[in-house]
């Protein structure tokens, strides 16, 4: 069946046991919508210098934007944050592909558990779904920065 | 094949229209369970646009050749089809729109710039429903925003229907205007009109009526209604994109001062000053939707072949039908009313905790269109506690099998993420 | 038959457009110049208005299931392929509406309910001109009188052309608008973008232009412009009735506020406040015109695998054409410039005394199809002192002989008339 | 030609001569416009008594509207009231008939030079031409009534 390559055992395992999830101690916080379809999510980010300590969150959501919720945790959490930017680009130009990129090993280096997503970005309407934490954590985290700056 | 009392015949409908033969997903048939977001067309409306563009087609009311002449007459003779359709006390109480949400701004901005007695202004109210779909609450927040008014609205029973307990504390002296939806699109629900607008009179308040889901499915009276206003969009009832209607009553058409400004709506024009034309064409700037209204003209003729008793009629047994057998789904819990009465052919549902949007997901795979999120009607979402709905919406050319592969469907999406 | 330098191959041209073999008035030829009133349609875009309908109508944006998905992509895709004919720097820029009178009076409601700077009110100044289709008159004339704003505009000269002598007196440091027709429908002048855009910026004033019978005709840029807004309309570019473009500059899209309320235009909706979606979605409320703008991507793709400049270049010769050939029927006078410098493809003229509509009455009977009246300009009747003219307007499928057939048909109205 | 039976020699005669052209004094004024076309017309009505005294007008139109008014100031001028009100209204019902009604002797004897206009009836956009002079004296009539009342 066509819909497992969007249903990977990953995505449904994070869906179902999600790593990191509910609100903590944060340098920022954001809510974003997905107004298509309902999907939201509140998303902090706490800063240690230049690195990220936490990503916390809660939402409501399909089983996409939630496992992608999870994966983000996963991978972001204790990277510097030059880092994790590469990590959220590379994960947007995944999403971006319209199915067309084959995750090779140099990817899923980078990527690990998220390059199980590869199959969602044949699925215009989901990818909203599958972006909708990392678009939150890349504002979150701008926000936390000007907030350092002004402060 | 399932036999229910009241059914059309729909082998021979659904050859009128041509999508229902497209395979999806590899060769799996097409199950169109999203009537409630837009119906699909028959060739006869299609035939009757070819036939615009191919044959006729100009501009309309200021062409002295054949193709205008032809084309004005065709686009006035869609008027008086409507007019006919909802039985219009005139054919000149019926604006063609682009859709229903245009429709329902109209009302909303004539009402703010119009001068006593309608002006909705501050220490006015304006009372809708939680139930409206964002069309029919976001222009009136916007009115509200800008005027100063307070907006006020009915809530919901558990049960998904108005709760007009309260109605006399909502529809007060200072009401204006009561705005609410004939049928909803998430809950299925059929509005006691009586009731609103019994209250609306009392109090002198107009009533505005959205009937987009009423005038696909039922046959639409505005005159029994006692409505002021009556919204509809073509594209839910057989008809183009693209297309709106709005009647409303003659004597405000007349009082109302115009919303677009432009050509077709007016009298006469100088850099100085302008005076617009009498009604409809005083709310029809520009070159209207011509081929639209046509095709309008021609999916109301279709309907009406049909007989609007009949779709009802048929709606009502896929409906019941449908509700039975949903409810046998282990963890499905219909959000709306749960039997067939007073309620229209859109079943909304969670499924256990398995999202909407997989449910849907999975379905589609199967070659089943469902829609789901919150059907531009958050507020009820927000009410019931859930982040979105997975909905099921017939049309006359649905059928009990259809229904079935649909619960069939549900069983596999339970199993996948079982 | 002549031969002109630049012009189509008309030959294979017009076999795309199936309505240029209609025999009128028992078996006589349609002569179509009335192409400044609306356009015919090449079979390119009716196809692909019946595959819509046929293969995946579904509403868009929020759909999970096949039909949803294609048709949102097709739907995205037409912006994108707009976006790209006018040079647009984002794809985002472009607005889809029913008609270029909805693109114009949005921006005008935009602005009078705008935040500052942009705020038009009491004390600021909108700039329009006397040569303005209706369209873009109204909606300022309704603007300022809802907003105490002082309209004011550009007035004409005997040749036809805008009269900017005073053009530091009428756009002023109050001036918060300046709106203007690109290509005049009734004189089909062609107006100096430059010199008004760099009076516009060096008050600060936005600038709008209607580019209605541009858009058709011409290579569009929108950033060599340097406009605010572009407005323009499907049906006079092949493509679709009901459909229109409204182009603007992303930050003032994101600084504005929305016009119309309703579902597609949201972020979300409480009952007691709703946030909007970012554009273009902010200004799109409502089912948009789907198949429309479908309709219109492909029109653009028709018009674009021509070229831009080639249709110029031909319209450019055919009206040179006619303007030389209309100059020598005696009584005949053009209302707008006598050459094709600086000038578009209709022709407005009056004959002798003879009345606009007894003139295109007999041209009708001969199968000419021209338009006669105002032309939904009237303040240019006014200013040159005629009730009306008739005018003939050509387009990438006129062709030389389509001029000798009115020519001769003016020979025949004088005859009648004489 | 079909053209002939709506430029009847009859209403080109009255368009190049025109029947009590101009502006006189009258009980009461009124503008119409056709703002499909942009045809105007000013009249104004005297009444003496129940007769019409004059129908005066001027304005700018087609043959169609000009010769219509013409016509009209032939019929009406000098007839009873009730009389003109009949008159109007048949050829009301003449020009709404598109091309369905032949005019008889009967219909002769009340519109007589109007009945020319029978085959205008069937270009709908030259009905409104045909009609605007009349609907201009039936406004004009009510408001000099009206005024006449109110005196
Ligand atoms: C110059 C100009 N502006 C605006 C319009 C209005 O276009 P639409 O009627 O499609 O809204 C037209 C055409 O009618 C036009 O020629
Ligand atoms: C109840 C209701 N009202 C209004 C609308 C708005 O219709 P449209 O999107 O065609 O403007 C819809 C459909 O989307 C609807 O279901």
């Amino acid at each position: 069946m066509k819909l497992d390559s969007m249903y990977q055992d990953v995505i449904l395992d994070h869906y179902k046991h999600p790593h990191g999830r509910g609100l903590r101690d944060g340098d920022a916080e954001v809510h974003h919508v997905n107004p298509t379809c309902g999907d939201e999510i509140t998303l902090r980010v706490k800063l240690n210098g230049t690195t990220i300590a936490d990503v916390s969150y809660e939402g409501q959501g399909c089983s996409i934007s939630q496992a992608s919720a999870s994966v983000l945790n996963d991978l972001l959490v204790g990277k510097e944050l030059t880092e994790a930017q590469k990590v959220q680009e590379l994960f947007l130009e995944l999403m971006q592909s319209k199915g067309k990129v084959e995750p090779d090993d140099a990817m899923e280096e980078v990527l690990e558990d998220a390059v199980a997503f590869a199959g969602v970005s044949k699925y215009p309407a989901r990818v909203k779904c599958a972006l909708l934490s990392w678009m939150a954590w890349k504002d979150a985290t701008a926000q936390a920065l000007a907030e350092r700056e002004t402060a | 094949m399932t036999q229910l009392p009241g059914l059309l015949d729909t082998e021979a409908i659904r050859k009128d229209f041509p999508i229902l033969d497209r395979l999806v997903h590899d060769g799996k048939k097409l199950v169109y369970l999203d009537n409630a977001a837009t119906s699909q067309k028959p060739r006869q409306v299609l035939d009757v646009l070819s036939d615009y563009y191919e044959r006729y087609n100009s501009n309309v009311h200021r062409g002295v050749h054949v193709l205008a002449e032809e084309a004005t007459a065709a686009y006035e003779s869609a008027r008086d089809k409507v007019a006919e359709f909802i039985n219009a006390p005139s054919r000149n109480e019926v604006i063609f729109t682009k859709n229903a949400s245009e429709s329902l701004n109209l009302v909303a901005n004539m009402l703010g710039f119009a001068d006593e007695p309608y002006r909705v202004e501050r220490g006015t109210e304006v009372v809708i429903t939680e139930m409206e779909h964002h069309s029919n609450i976001v222009p009136w927040q916007l009115l509200s925003q800008r005027t100063g008014a307070k907006l006020k609205w009915f809530g919901l029973t558990d049960e998904g229907r108005l709760d007009l307990s309260n109605i006399d504390e909502v529809i007060t002296e200072q009401t204006k205007v009561v705005s609410f939806v004939l049928v909803s699109n998430i809950l299925g629900t059929v509005n006691p009109v009586e009731a609103i607008v019994r209250r609306a009179q009392e109090v002198g308040a107009l009533v505005v009526v959205d009937a987009s889901q009423a005038a696909p499915h039922m046959p639409l009276d505005v005159q029994a209604l006692q409505a002021d206003f009556v919204a509809f969009t073509g594209h839910k009832m057989c008809g183009p994109t693209g297309i709106g209607v709005l009647w409303g009553r003659q004597e405000l058409l007349e009082d109302l001062p115009p919303f677009l400004g432009g050509g077709e709506m007016i009298e006469t024009v100088s850099m100085h000053s302008s005076t617009y034309a009498p009604a409809p064409h005083k709310f029809e700037a520009g070159t209207p939707p011509i081929a639209q209204a046509i095709g309008l003209g021609a999916a109301v003729d279709y309907l009406s072949s049909i007989g609007m008793e009949n779709i009802a009629a048929h709606e009502h047994a896929i409906t019941a039908y449908a509700l039975e057998r949903l409810s046998a789904v282990p963890d499905l819990r219909i959000v709306g009313p749960v039997t067939a009465e007073d309620r229209g052919a859109a079943i909304s549902f969670t499924l256990g905790d398995i999202h909407p949007h997989d449910v849907g997901q999975v379905l589609d795979e199967l070659g089943i269109a469902v829609r789901v999120g919150h059907h531009c009607a958050r507020p009820v979402c927000l009410r019931y506690g859930i982040p979105a709905t997975t909905r099921a919406s017939f049309y006359l050319y649905s059928t009990p099998a259809e229904v079935d592969a649909l619960v069939e469907g549900l069983e596999h999406v339970r199993n996948f993420f079982g």
